[in-house]
C-alpha cells in the first residue's frame, strides 16, 4: 500500500525500518536528536534533524545509536569512518554538503581508498546523508550542489533521488551497501509530497529510471531537475516535440545504458543540473554522449545548468540563477536549430 | 571607564541591535523577507563592548549571527536592510544576504555561514597590520559550538605562535542550535581551551556591558602592545530561537524567562548605568525614538529600493580589470 | 637570455622576483624555510619547502615574510585568505592537493566567494601553490590531481604548467593576479629541465598553447600529460599521422577559442589528462566539442585518464595507472576506425 | 610489572621494528626500494609499551610513521615487507605501500599518509567497541604535528563528551618534517591539550618502555573500565631523517648524538630489564640473531614474491558481491 507522504517524511521511515532491521546502523550528526539528552526536562528530540528526517529515532533506539555530536564535521565523519571499518554501519548527516568544506578529507582519503588501499580487506559501509541544491534562499554557502565532486571520488558512489518513494528505497539501498555512499537530499524538495509504498524495499543503486517517454529529445535530470525537466517536457509536448526524461537517482555507478538508449532513440539530449558547469555530471553526460553515443547525435548535447557563479541570495537573482523550464525548452529549441 | 558621551552611544548601539533583530523577526514572520536569519538578541553587550575598543583600521570577523556585530563595528543600517531584503542598495549589492555581511572599509571582514570559518580569517586580518605594523588588532567572534570546530584549535595555534594581535571573542550562549553545550563538549567553562595555546583568557559576563569592555579592553591592549592573542570568554544567551522559524523546544520556558527577566543586557546597562551617574532615563527614551525611527526608516528605504536585475547574477564573480 | 633550469628553479626564481617586486607578497606553509626560527644555531632554510621551491627565500625576506606553519592547513589557509582580503598578496603552500581534504574551506567557501557574496567589494589575491599527479610512488594520498575539483568552483583559477619557462611565467601571473589562483606543480616534473627566460615575465592565466603543430588529430594535454601527448605524437608521426598538440596551461579560465580551432582543424580530439575520468578536465573538453565543436567533429573525443580507482602504489601499478603513449595512441587509432 | 617471558617479548617487538626499519633504511638507500619510508627508529619504546596491554579485539590506529605501530600490534612481518616492496604478496596485496598498512584482522585499522586522520578512526573504532560491548579498547598513535591538526582537536572532544574508550598516544619527537616543535605551537609540553576536553592526561619518557608501559596501562585500563579516554604524552626522538632521503639539516649533531648515546629504547630496556633481574644479555643476544634472521627471510621472501598484474589495477575499488 502507498500513501502520500513528504520527501522527510518518506526518510524517516527508511531510517527506522534500517535501525531495527539492523542493530549495527547507527546514526550521527548535528541535532540529529536536538536537546536530545535532556530526557529528564521531558525533552527527547527537539530538532530530529535540521529538516526532521530524524524525528523518533532517539525514543526509539536510545542515546547509544542515535547520537549529537559537537559541530565537528570532519571529526564526526572521520568516527563514522572508522566505526564502518570496524562493523558499525553508520549513517552519518553533514547539514548541507557545502559543509564538506570542514569534512572532506574522510570521505577523498579515507572511507573511499580504504578498500583499495588495503588490498581488499576493509567493508566501509558508511552513509552520508547530506542536503543539496539552491531555491531556498539560503545563500551562497548553503545552496550548493557539489555532487560533482563526490563522484570524481573513486570509491564512493553517490545518489540523489528526486521523489519519495524513490528517496525511501535508495537511502535503505544505501545504508545496505557495504561501500561508502552520499546520499544527497534535495532542499526545495524536502517538503514535496508522493505516494510511498509501505514496507521494507530497495531500490537498487546505479539504475537510472526513464520517468516520461518520448522520442524526439532527451532530458536527463537528477533531484530537482527531474521535475524542471518534466515541466519542459510539458511545455515541449505543446510545440509537438515528445521529450524523454531521464531521472539518473544515481550518479555514480550511472547508468549509462538507459541514457544512452535513450538518446539512441532521440538523437538529442539536453542535461539539467542545479550545479555549475565545469566538471560535474552534466560535462560528464556531455562526455558519455560523445564517446559512446556519437553515432546516434543529430545535435549537440546542451547543458543547462547554473552559471559559474556563487548562489547569489537575492530571490531576484536566485530564481535566475536557478535552471529553469524556459532554459530547457530554449536548449531544445536551440538544438532543432529553431532560433538560429 | 567611559564618559557620558561614550555611554549615550552604547546604549545607543545597544538598542539599535535590539531593535534591528526586533524589527526582523517581526517582519520574517510576516513573511516580508526571505532568507536564513538568526539574530543576535539577548548578545548585544557582548558586540559593543568589544566594538567600543576599535577603530577603523582595526578588523572584525563574524559568524552566521553577525548583524549585531556588524553594527556595533559600525556598517551602515539602510545597506545591512536593503541586503536583507535582497535589494540592489544592499551593502553586498543583494548577493550575500544575512550571513555574509561585510564592509571592508569599516574592517567588517565579513559574517559568515561556515561555522568557524571567520576565526582564521581574523588571524589573517591580524597578520596582515602586524607585518604592515599599522597598529591595528583583529578580532574574531564566534560561538561556543564553533569551540569545537578544527578552525578554531587550528587559528588559535597560529595567531600564539606567531603572537599576533588577534582577539578571540567566544560568545558562550550554552547552544548551538538545538544542542545543549554540554552534550558537544565535556565542560560548559570553555575559556581554559586557551592554555591548549599558551593563550592568556579571560571569562567575561557576556550580559554586562561594562564587564564585557573591561575584559575585552584588556585583550585588545595586551593584543596592541604586542603581547599577542587572548581568548575572551562571554557568558550570554539568545533570547530568540536559532534562527526565525525555529520552533524551539530544546530548553525550557523557565531557563529562559530568567535570562530574560534578570540578565536581559538592556536593562542591566541602565541600571548601572545610571547608577554610576552616567545617563539619565530620559536620555535613553530619547535614544529609543531615535533609533525606532531610524529603523522605520531603513526598512522603508529598503522597501522602495530596486532589486538587482537579473544579469547582475552573472558579475562580481572575479576581479577582472 | 634563457638558461637551462629545473621547475623547482624557476619556481624559486619567480617567488624571488615577485617578493623584491612587492612587499605585500608573503610565503606561508609547512616547512617553507624549516628550521628557519634556528638562525642561532646557523640554521636558516634547511629544507626551503618540501621540494626546495622556498629556498633562499628566509635568508632574504627574512622570517615575517616567510612563515613556516604548524601542520594546520585549514587554518594556515584560512589565514592566507583573511591576510589576502585585508592588504596582502600571500602564496601559500599546500604540500600536496591531496591535502585538500583537510583544507577545502577556505578555497570552496571563503576565498572562491566572498568577491560575489559581497557585492563586488572584496579582493582576495591569494596564490595556493601545490603539489599534483603520480609517478613518484608515493600512494594514494599523495599522488592525485584534484584540479578538476577547483575547477568546478566559480570565483577560483587554476593553473598548471608543464614546463619550467612556463612555471615561472605563469607563476608571477598568479601572483599578481587578484583573483585567488590555485597553482598546480607536477610531482613528476620538479626535476626536469628547460630553457627559462631571465628576468620578469608573466604568461597571462586563461592561454593555451600549441606545442607542436599537426592536422590530423588534437591531442590536449596538461603539466606531465602534455609531455606524454608529445611522446604519442612523435609515435602518430611514424603511422604518417600529424598531431597538434594543445597544453592547456590554465585550466580555468580555459582557452576554449585555441582548442577549438585545433579541433576545427584536425576534426578529432583526444584529450589526456592523469586524473581520474569522471568529472574532471578530461569530461570538461569532452562536453565543450560536443557543445560548441559538434560541426567540428569527424570522431567520438576519447578520454585517455587515470582509471576511477586510487593511485595504486605497487610500481608494476602506478605505471599501468598513468596514461601512457600508448594508450594515447590506441585511443588515436580508436577514432580513425584502425582497431575496430 | 612484566613477567620474564614477558620482557623477552617485548625486546624482541623492540628489536624487530629496530632492525626491520633499519634495514629498509639500507635497502632504500641502495636503491632497492621504492616509495616514501619515515622510519621509526628511535620511538620503538612508545609502541611496544603502548601495544604490550592490547589484544585483538583492541583496535590501533596509526600515521605515516606506522612500522613500528604495525609491527607491535602483530601484523606479520612477511606481509609488511613484501607491501613495502610492491608485491602481490603484501599484506595490501602492493596497493597500499608504507603508509597504508593495515591488517584489520589484528586491529590494525591503518596507518595513514595524511596527518591527523588516524585520530578520529580510533575514535570511531571505541565507538563500535562501546556500542556492542565488546571490551575492546581503540588507541590511536600520532605525533607532536598532528596535534596542530583540527581532526586532533575534534576528535579529542569527541571521545571525551562521549567517554569513549579511546586511548591517544602522542609521539612528541621534537619534529614535525623539519620544523621544530616550538616553531609550530607555543609550547613544546602537549599533554595540556587534554585540559581543552576535561580529559585525563599522563606524560611518559617515551624512551623507556618500562615508563610508557605503566602510563599506557593506566589509561588502557581506565579506558576498559568505562572511564574515559585518556592522552599519553610520549616523550621521544627519531633517531633518522622524516624520511628516507631526506637531507636534515634542521637540528643539530650533538642533539641528535646526545639522544642516540644517552637515551636509546634498546639499551636503555636492556639495561634496566637485566637489573630488574628480568632477562640475561645472552637471551638478548640470541633474539638479536633471531630477528636478524626473521628478517633477512622477509626480504628473501618479498624480493622473490611476484609483482600484481596490470590488471589488479582495477579491483579492489568497490565491494561488490
Ligand atoms: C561548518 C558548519 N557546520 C554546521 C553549521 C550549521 N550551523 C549553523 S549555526 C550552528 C550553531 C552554531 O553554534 P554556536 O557557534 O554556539 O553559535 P550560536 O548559533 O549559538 O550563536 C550550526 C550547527 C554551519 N553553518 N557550518
Ligand atoms: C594533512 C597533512 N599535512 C601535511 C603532511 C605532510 N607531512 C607528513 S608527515 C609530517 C610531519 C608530521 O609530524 P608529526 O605529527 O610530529 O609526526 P612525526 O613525523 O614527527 O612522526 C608532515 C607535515 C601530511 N602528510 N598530511
Ligand atoms: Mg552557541
Ligand atoms: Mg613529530
Amino acid at each position: 500500500m502507498a500513501r502520500t507522504l513528504s520527501f522527510t517524511a518518506a526518510l524517516n521511515e527508511a531510517l527506522h525500518i534500517a535501525m531495527e532491521a539492523d542493530d549495527d546502523v547507527i546514526i550521527i550528526g548535528e541535532d540529529v536528536a536536538g536537546g536530545g539528552g535532556r530526557k529528564d526536562q521531558g525533552i527527547e528530540d527537539a530538532w530530529g534533524g535540521p529538516f526532521g528526517a530524524t524525528r523518533g529515532l532517539i525514543g526509539k533506539f536510545g542515546p547509544e545509536r542515535v547520537r549529537d555530536t559537537p559541530i565537528s564535521e570532519m571529526g564526526f565523519l572521520g568516527v563514522a569512518v572508522g566505526a564502518a571499518a570496524t562493523g558499525l554501519r553508520p549513517v552519518a548527516e553533514i547539514m548541507f554538503i557545502d559543509f564538506l568544506g570542514v569534512a572532506l578529507d574522510p570521505l577523498l582519503n579515507q572511507a573511499s581508498k580504504m578498500r583499495y588501499m588495503f588490498g581488499g580487506k576493509a567493508r566501509v559501509p558508511l552513509t552520508m546523508r547530506t542536503n543539496v541544491g539552491a531555491g531556498n534562499r539560503a545563500s551562497c554557502q548553503h545552496s550548493q550542489a557539489l555532487y560533482g565532486m563526490t563522484v570524481a571520488i573513486p570509491g564512493l558512489k553517490t545518489v540523489i533521488p528526486s521523489t519519495p518513494a524513490d528517496a525511501k528505497g535508495l537511502l535503505l539501498a544505501s545504508i545496505r551497501d557495504d561501500n561508502p555512499v552520499v546520499f544527497c537530499e534535495t532542499k526545495s524538495l524536502m517538503n514535496s509530497e508522493g505516494e510511498v509504498p509501505e514496507g521494507d524495499y530497495e531500490i537498487p543503486l546505479g539504475t537510472a529510471s526513464v520517468v516520461r517517454e518520448g522520442g524526439d529529445v532527451t532530458l536527463v535530470g537528477m533531484g530537482r531537475t527531474v521535475h524542471t525537466a518534466l515541466e519542459a517536457a510539458d511545455a515541449l509536448a505543446e510545440d509537438g516535440l515528445q521529450a524523454d526524461v531521464v531521472d539518473l537517482r544515481s550518479l555514480y555507478p550511472l547508468d549509462e545504458a538507459t541514457v544512452l538508449a535513450s538518446l539512441e532513440k532521440t538523437g538529442r539530449l539536453v542535461v539539467v543540473d542545479e550545479a555549475t558547469p565545469y566538471c560535474g555530471i552534466a560535462s560528464e553526460i556531455g562526455a558519455l554522449c560523445i564517446d559512446k553515443g556519437f553515432d546516434f547525435l543529430n545535435a549537440p548535447v546542451k547543458k543547462v545548468t547554473a552559471p559559474h557563479t556563487p548562489v547569489p541570495f537575492s530571490p531576484v537573482l536566485e530564481d535566475e540563477y536557478m535552471p529553469s523550464q524556459e532554459k530547457i525548452v530554449a536548449a531544445v529549441h536551440e538544438q532543432l536549430g529553431w532560433n538560429t | 571607564m567611559i564618559s557620558r558621551e561614550e555611554a549615550l552611544d552604547v546604549y545607543q548601539q545597544l538598542r539599535t541591535i535590539r531593535s534591528f533583530e526586533e524589527k526582523l523577526d517581526t517582519m520574517m514572520k510576516a513573511g516580508k523577507m526571505a532568507g536564513f536569519l538568526h539574530l543576535y538578541v539577548g548578545q548585544e553587550a557582548v558586540a559593543v563592548g568589544v566594538c567600543s575598543h576599535l577603530n577603523d583600521r582595526d578588523y572584525v570577523s563574524s559568524n552566521h549571527r553577525g548583524h549585531g556585530h556588524c553594527i556595533a563595528k559600525g556598517v551602515d543600517l539602510k545597506g545591512m536592510m536593503a541586503e536583507l531584503f535582497g535589494k540592489k542598495t544592499g551593502i553586498c549589492k543583494g548577493k550575500g544576504g544575512s550571513m555574509h555581511i561585510a564592509d571592508l572599509d569599516r574592517g567588517m571582514i565579513g559574517a559568515n555561514g561556515i561555522v568557524g570559518a571567520g576565526i582564521p580569517q581574523a588571524v589573517g586580518a591580524a597578520l596582515t597590520v602586524s607585518v604592515k605594523k599599522t597598529g591595528g588588532v583583529a578580532v574574531a567572534f564566534f560561538g561556543d559550538g564553533a569551540t569545537n570546530q578544527g578552525q578554531f584549535h587550528e587559528a588559535l595555534n597560529i595567531a600564539a605562535t606567531w603572537k599576533l594581535p588577534a582577539v578571540f571573542i567566544l560568545e558562550n550562549n550554552g547552544y548551538g542550535e538545538a544542542t545543549p553545550a554540554e552534550f558537544a563538549a565535556p565542560m560548559t567553562d570553555l575559556a581554559v581551551r586557551a592554555k591548549s595555546y599558551a593563550m592568556h583568557s579571560l571569562v567575561a559576563d557576556g550580559m554586562d556591558f561594562f564587564d564585557v569592555f573591561e575584559k575585552a579592553g584588556e585583550a585588545i591592549d595586551r593584543a596592541r602592545k604586542g603581547e599577542g592573542p587572548s581568548l575572551v570568554e562571554c557568558k550570554t544567551y539568545r533570547f530568540l530561537g536559532h534562527f526565525v522559524g525555529d520552533p524551539i523546544g530544546y530548553r525550557t520556558d523557565e531557563e529562559l524567562n530568567d535570562w530574560k527577566t534578570n540578565r536581559d543586557p538592556l536593562p542591566t546597562f541602565e541600571t548601572k548605568a545610571i547608577e554610576m551617574g552616567l545617563v539619565s532615563a530620559d536620555a535613553l527614551r530619547r535614544i529609543d525614538a531615535e533609533v525606532t525611527a531610524e529603523i522605520e526608516a531603513a526598512v522603508a528605504s529598503a522597501e522602495e529600493a530596486p532589486f538587482p536585475s537579473p544579469e547582475d547574477v552573472l558579475t562580481d564573480v572575479y576581479v577582472t580589470e
